[in-house]
């Protein structure tokens, strides 16, 4: 059994608070008018993310998707930058370019949400390969939906990382929801990660609601992949508990679906449950966090608030170098 | 006369199809339990069942069942949710549903239609905003409509699921909403068709889809200057109706062209090359074209907005071309 | 085990013998400079489409590949006209339009040949979609490579016939090569129809130079299919004995492997020798087929030489109804 | 000075930029055993190993997965095989590759080339024959060139692998085994910059890749006439040399554009636009343009013999219109 340390224990605890947190703030804004465009929340999700990017540095890269905040924050990116480029600001990572479904940070190795579904697959693997020619020792993690597992891209990627033995991790985040239609009556497999054998790909499912379960199923996936023995898919069982994006009416499911999960299986609370019932962290450390957090998140609404547009001329910037 | 709006047109104009003809089904994501993403199919799996059908996220088996279905005797429809998602099934429609009628010696027809929300909406960014309808006109052996009004969209849409050849249909995201008059009963609209939509003397201003709209708001501006525009709803991108445009450009002397879409290489350029072929020495000024700037489109208000079209500003421009 | 009347065993035999001749006289013809263009031959897999189409009748459909004669041929379709297509001729299926590339007779079921490797998947998947809703009990059949199990489009095809239960039945042709490229070097699984379960879809490996396996293994794609169980996925190990096209130089393998299939793996040779030896068919019987053929090939040659070249202004025809 | 075939030159300048940048390498099919379907790559992975690569038959992944490679510090090449594949990673290609600069506000660059060998050869048929670069002119963010002979064959692939943009290098099927001049060392052809290969006071023809023969030709008939053509090679389509058109439209008041593409929404249309926006008062004639008609690419000699430009016929009518 892993052993936790008190480090890693709060790391993940501030990592899936700091996500809850920006979202619901994230949430608050957009109903209020004050976010443009449109956002997908990562809420019910944290567990994955942060799991995930607790064992990667700054030269590891992720791909991310259109529901990307939780991966931009788990990645270690400054969310005073990011909660500014979801507000349209200058400031933000892109100037304002790109908004919520195009965030990235590319200090940090947080390659791109993308507004395309499955746009990341091939983009990811082909880091890896960069990664192989490099000979460097690091890896490429791609997070994706169910939805995004049915698109071609997922195909081509898996086989070509797997012919070439490429340092690629294919995170699957099973959240039962593509948009509005439930994941079986589209995908002919019940366990994504079943695919994972046509391409000779060992593979993993984790509780995506359980921090601790997706670390350790990635700690697996990490230590195949840093053996050089290719890539590797883990797929995380999750559940979408917010609409498909801020603003979803929910027509295709019950409230009472949805508050289920939330009371049951929600990651945050799981985790309180457990460190305090296993005495690994105190009421107060998960306070002492939680303050910390709440901090943070306002110093980032207020960063965001008070940066500027950017000006119309600069829509000619940063086409080509 | 009554007003709908461009969605209601596009239900009706479905809904009247399909209950003539069996043969017509349609396929995307979320058009069953959403209606569509923009409630464009609101109502439809009611009274046709699985005649509306939820895909997973596959653009490319979208568009290529739907050619598969085409050419064992139905007539399907395909939604592409966003047309900015047409580069995933791009092989399957240049390579295969544009050409399979004429690589096999007319063996066969491929009656389909492609459903492609298009434009800028509010801040919805580089893709997920795009008007990519210049590179069909490129591409032999599809037909291109793109309407501008409740009325078009209802009999455009009609004459697209009647064509016996694969027909894309552009719907742009903000007119949905946009109401307008249609007359009770039938709407046709064939395919090919231009439509002057207002007469005038001093320049031909032609358009299509939003940006109608805008040629709309630069007429007025015009107006008051005692320009008079005449105003060409091409409706039709491919094959696009030569002959109403040239008519009007042989009238009026002058052309304008204006598109949401980037200015270079998109349908404007067409549109002014094939006047500067057939026309020129009718033309008594340069011929302008108005579209968006070189650039993907930004997600700040300010700098989408700064990439919109400018009534103003055209306005201005073609002023200096009539002094 | 089944029991193959006589009219069956005949009707494989001069199916494949047609393939074979017609192949070896497009190659002569190529090779001599009268065809345009480049051709791809079925030889030495005349045993898939001859056991696949044996069971099928004009209102199944199949679609094909850049590799498409021996398919075109096996499903009924008229080989003067396939003949007088492939010179480029105006009496040919395409009027000359489409080639060797583009070969099809939708008179037969037969939907096309295709240039882009992968491009059939969806479409007979839509054709399987289209028998659906007609209600009809008939069944789509796409033929395929090894190189292009690697396309998107065939995860996307193959998820949505799932997902759908569509009558579509994949034949994969593992003919070991796509094009130069030894297809285990590109493609990250031995077994091609191992993908199948991830589509929750059955599969099964047949002999693809043994007709009698084909035969009965696509029995049992066609009873589970037409038992509206949905698709079904069919894997025949075979070997391209030819170069990729016409006028390939082949350095990347040796004249040895290619003699030692030809010589011991004749699909043809083989049928010969099993009925013989089991009494099925005589020498004669043999003979009979084999002029039969010669004559019928001898015929199509005759009408694709003497037919007219399309006049330059047919270009026009046949692009808008 | 020495002569070098087009497919000579663009190995002369894939070798020495990979000497001279480790972070090259290339991707594609049958690039490796086969050395490119036209030979394109021969020799080069007995100097380079593993930096050139057979791929699977996974146009979306050879695309894709440069792009991320490019994002992570590599300089990767794509051969796509045949133009015509374009469309299977086209998502790729214009919502990827074009914008993930711009989207994240310059935070990266892309620096990555696509190889794309393009146009009739001899009866490949509608799906192995075409020239689609007119679409890539209405996507912002990308680069595009197309040489005409051995040197800016040479020239522009040198310059494509150096540039920090993303670059599509279109190379025609015809020209790779043509000869022409390449001086020895250092070939750099900046993108961006036609070239006036031949001055004349009468008319401007405009042309590109294989157009450029054509080009020749029809000068070489109208000089028979007296007519003096003055001959722009564009080399780059994107950003395509607006002052260099615009120069030469001044000084012969006339213009026609060929090119193998088909002639409606091509390339010709963009830059006939142009010329009518920005100097029509300086033109004598209508703006002609020459392209393939709107058809797929047939296979029948005959027909793809139709299909392919007529120097006579484009002589004729330019001679139409200088009378
Ligand atoms: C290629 C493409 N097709 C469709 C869409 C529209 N779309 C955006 S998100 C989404 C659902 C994605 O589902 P999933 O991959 O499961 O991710 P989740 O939203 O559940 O996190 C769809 C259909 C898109 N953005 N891109
Ligand atoms: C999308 C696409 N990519 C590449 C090619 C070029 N190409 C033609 S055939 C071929 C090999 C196909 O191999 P496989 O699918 O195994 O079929 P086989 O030739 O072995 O019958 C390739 C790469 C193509 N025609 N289409
Ligand atoms: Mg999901
Ligand atoms: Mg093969």
């Amino acid at each position: 059994m892993t052993v936790y340390n008190k480090e890693l224990l709060e790391k993940f605890y501030y990592t899936m608070v700091k996500i809850r947190k920006f979202e619901e703030t994230v949430e608050k804004y957009f109903l209020d008018g004050q976010i443009p465009g449109f956002v997908h929340l990562y809420i019910g999700e944290e567990a994955i993310a942060t799991g995930v990017c607790a064992s990667l540095t700054n030269e590891d890269y992720i791909q991310s998707t259109h529901r990307g905040h939780g991966h931009t924050i788990a990645k270690g990116a400054d969310i005073k930058r990011a909660m500014a480029e979801i507000f349209g600001k200058k400031t933000g990572f892109c100037k304002g370019k790109g908004g919520s479904m195009h965030i990235a940070d590319f200090s940090v190795g947080m390659l791109g949400a993308n507004g395309v579904v499955g746009g990341g697959f091939t983009i990811a693997t082909g880091a890896a390969l960069a990664i192989k020619k490099q000979k460097r020792d690091n890896v490429s993690v791609v997070f994706f939906g169910d939805g995004a597992s049915n698109r071609g891209t997922f195909h081509e990627a898996l086989n070509l990382a797997s012919a070439w033995k490429l340092p690629v991790i294919y995170v699957c985040e099973n959240n039962q929801w593509a948009s509005t239609t439930p994941y079986r009556t589209t995908t002919s497999v019940e366990d994504i990660s079943a695919r994972a054998a046509g391409y000779s790909m060992p593979s993993k499912i984790v509780d995506g609601n359980d921090v601790f379960d997706v670390y350790e199923g990635f700690q697996e996936a990490l230590a195949h992949v840093k053996a050089g023995k290719g890539p590797f898919f883990l797929e995380a069982k999750t559940y979408r508990i917010k609409g498909h994006f801020v603003g979803d009416p929910e027509l295709y499911r019950t409230k009472e679906e949805v508050q289920k999960v939330y009371e049951e299986n929600n990651p945050i609370t799981r985790f309180e449950q457990k460190v305090l019932k296993d005495n690994l962290l105190t009421e107060a450390d998960l306070e002492a966090i939680k303050n910390k957090v709440e901090n943070e998140i306002k110093e980032a609404l207020e960063f965001a608030l008070n940066s500027e547009y950017p000006e119309p001329s600069e829509i000619f910037d940063d086409l080509y170098v | 006369m009554r007003q709908i709006t461009f969605s209601q047109a596009t239900l009706e104009a479905m809904a009247e199809e399909m209950r003539r003809d069996e043969r017509i089904f349609v396929i995307g994501e979320d058009i069953v339990r959403q209606g569509g993403i923009f409630g464009q199919f609101k109502g439809l799996p009611d009274e046709f069942g699985d005649r509306i059908m939820d895909t997973p996220i596959s653009e490319t088996a979208i568009v290529g069942s739907c050619i598969g279905a085409a050419l064992a005797g139905m007539r399907p429809v395909a939604d592409m949710h966003f047309a900015d998602f047409m580069g995933v099934a791009m092989d399957e429609i240049f390579n295969q549903m544009a050409k399979i009628r004429y690589m096999f010696g007319g063996q066969t027809t491929v009656p389909m239609v492609i459903r492609a929300p298009d434009g800028l909406s509010l801040s919805a960014a580089a893709q997920h905003s795009q008007s990519i309808e210049a590179w069909f006109m490129n591409i032999p052996g599809l037909k291109v409509v793109s309407p501008s009004n409740p009325e078009d969209a209802k009999g455009l849409l009609k004459a697209a699921l009647r064509d016996d050849n694969p027909v894309i249909y552009f719907e742009n995201k903000i007119l949905y909403r946009e109401s307008g008059p249609v007359p009770d009963g039938e709407v046709f609209v064939p395919i090919g068709k231009a439509k002057v939509v207002k007469e005038g003397k001093d320049i031909t201003l032609i358009s299509y889809s939003i940006g109608m709209k805008t040629a709309y708001e630069v007429e007025k501006l015009l107006e008051k200057d005692g320009i008079e525009a005449e105003i060409i709803d091409l409706r039709t991108l491919v094959p696009y109706d030569r002959d109403t445009i040239l008519n009007s450009v042989k009238k009026t002397h002058r052309l304008a062209i204006v598109h949401e879409a980037v200015k270079q290489g998109g349908v404007g350029s067409e549109i002014a090359a094939f006047v500067a072929e057939e026309a020129i020495e009718y033309l008594d000024a340069p011929i302008l074209r108005f579209g968006a700037p070189f650039t993907p489109v930004p997600f700040s208000p300010p700098l989408e907005n700064e990439y919109r079209m400018k009534p103003n500003k055209i306005a201005e421009a073609i002023r200096k071309v009539i002094k």
